[in-house]
């Protein structure tokens, strides 16, 4: 199953990349564990604790929601904008 | 309804003329501005650049809006946010309603802007004399924004 | 800060823009127009005449701007009301407010509507179908005033 | 002792009158009574229960109000600008 993902502002800066295509099937929760799961700034950025949030096809979603395939996610930190 | 997302500045009057041009139904127009400052948490702002997720914020911009009419009787919502470097004083956000009465262009132009803060995918980064920075959501928008569901 | 009573009409955009110039510490102006309706009361009104009391108006505006910086941080406000024959569309009143904040700009220029509504001496008469009336105070304008001694 | 009474809008209009000079002791309520007692208009528009307000020296005031000398003394329907 193939995800489009998307990264901004702070998330996208530490981790170097702004898109990424992903063969992922479950829930954001799995999605953000197997990220973390790369070490480094992945595990330091989404560590429990540290607040973000995930969209799935543009609209933001609890953790426990799963992932439709083809799915546009983004992974971001709270927003901060107005 | 006008939700526009742009680099370029706004002309806060140009926008209010428009939405009362060649209509007399309105009887109330409440809008806001929001400026960039060049003070933050304590430390001079010399710049900031507004990140957003192009496509995602439109929809959610629009969501926004399409409660505050789910919630109020408008005639008419204005909301544009600026991206891109912006300095001091530069204007960041425009939201406008008008309505027959005061009461509903006050409430839906403080919830439009309570929800933008905490809703839309904007991002601030700021320059500062130790560095760049990317702003820090706030606890005070978090509970600004909860307020509309308590009442 | 400036208080106008005035015949001509007022342009929004260049009353904010003189509040906000040279200067970058403001982050929030909230601002309200009230313009004329062509339909009051399930009537038609083709003009209305507002008069008020030369002297006692501009006291009154001065001691509900003073009342609002006494509750809230503001850098700045601006109120314009005019006097004379309007017609339908035609701005009546302009409150602008600007603070650091986005909540003491939207709570101090709801605040001066509000208290504008109830103690500054202005009355309204207007034309219509059935012809010349006075506009009879309204208790949700009490209400909305007397709000602001709750919390 | 002088007093300078001024009538704005239904009430200037009702009484056909914007300003008068009066010798007038005492508190608001009083000068209301003695106007009333004029009949007519007077004391149609200023009975019990007839909303109006009085201000004196440009300030609104309650009916127990003593007026001072010379004072510029306003009555007025509730009002309705904005």
């Amino acid at each position: 199953m193939s995800l489009r993902v998307l990264y901004f502002a702070r998330l996208r800066e530490r981790f170097g990349v702004a898109e990424e295509n992903l063969d992922f099937a479950g829930t954001a929760a799995g999605l953000v564990a197997e990220l973390q799961a790369r070490g480094g700034v992945w595990a330091e950025e989404l560590a429990a604790g540290r607040a973000y949030r995930v969209a799935v096809n543009q609209e933001i979603v609890a953790l426990d929601a799963v992932l439709p395939d083809g799915a546009e996610v983004a992974i971001f930190p709270p927003v901060t904008g107005g | 309804m006008k939700i526009v997302v742009q680099t370029e500045s706004f002309d806060l009057g140009a926008e209010v003329d428009a939405m009362r041009a060649g209509r007399s139904d309105i009887g109330a127009i409440a809008s806001f501005v929001g400026l960039a400052r060049d003070m933050n948490e304590g430390s001079g702002v010399a710049a900031m650049t507004l990140e957003h997720y192009p496509g995602m914020t439109e929809k959610a911009l629009a969501k926004l809006v399409d409660e505050a009419n789910a919630r109020w009787t408008l005639l008419d919502v204005t909301v544009i946010h600026r991206v891109g470097r912006l300095l001091p004083g530069d204007p960041i956000v425009l939201v406008a309603v008008a309505g027959r009465h005061r009461g509903e262009a006050f409430a839906a132009c403080e919830f439009i802007m309570d929800y933008l803060k905490t809703q839309a995918p904007f991002w601030k980064k700021e320059d500062t004399p130790e560095g760049e920075r990317w702003v820090e959501a706030r606890a005070s928008d978090d509970a600004a924004a909860a307020r509309w569901n308590a009442s």
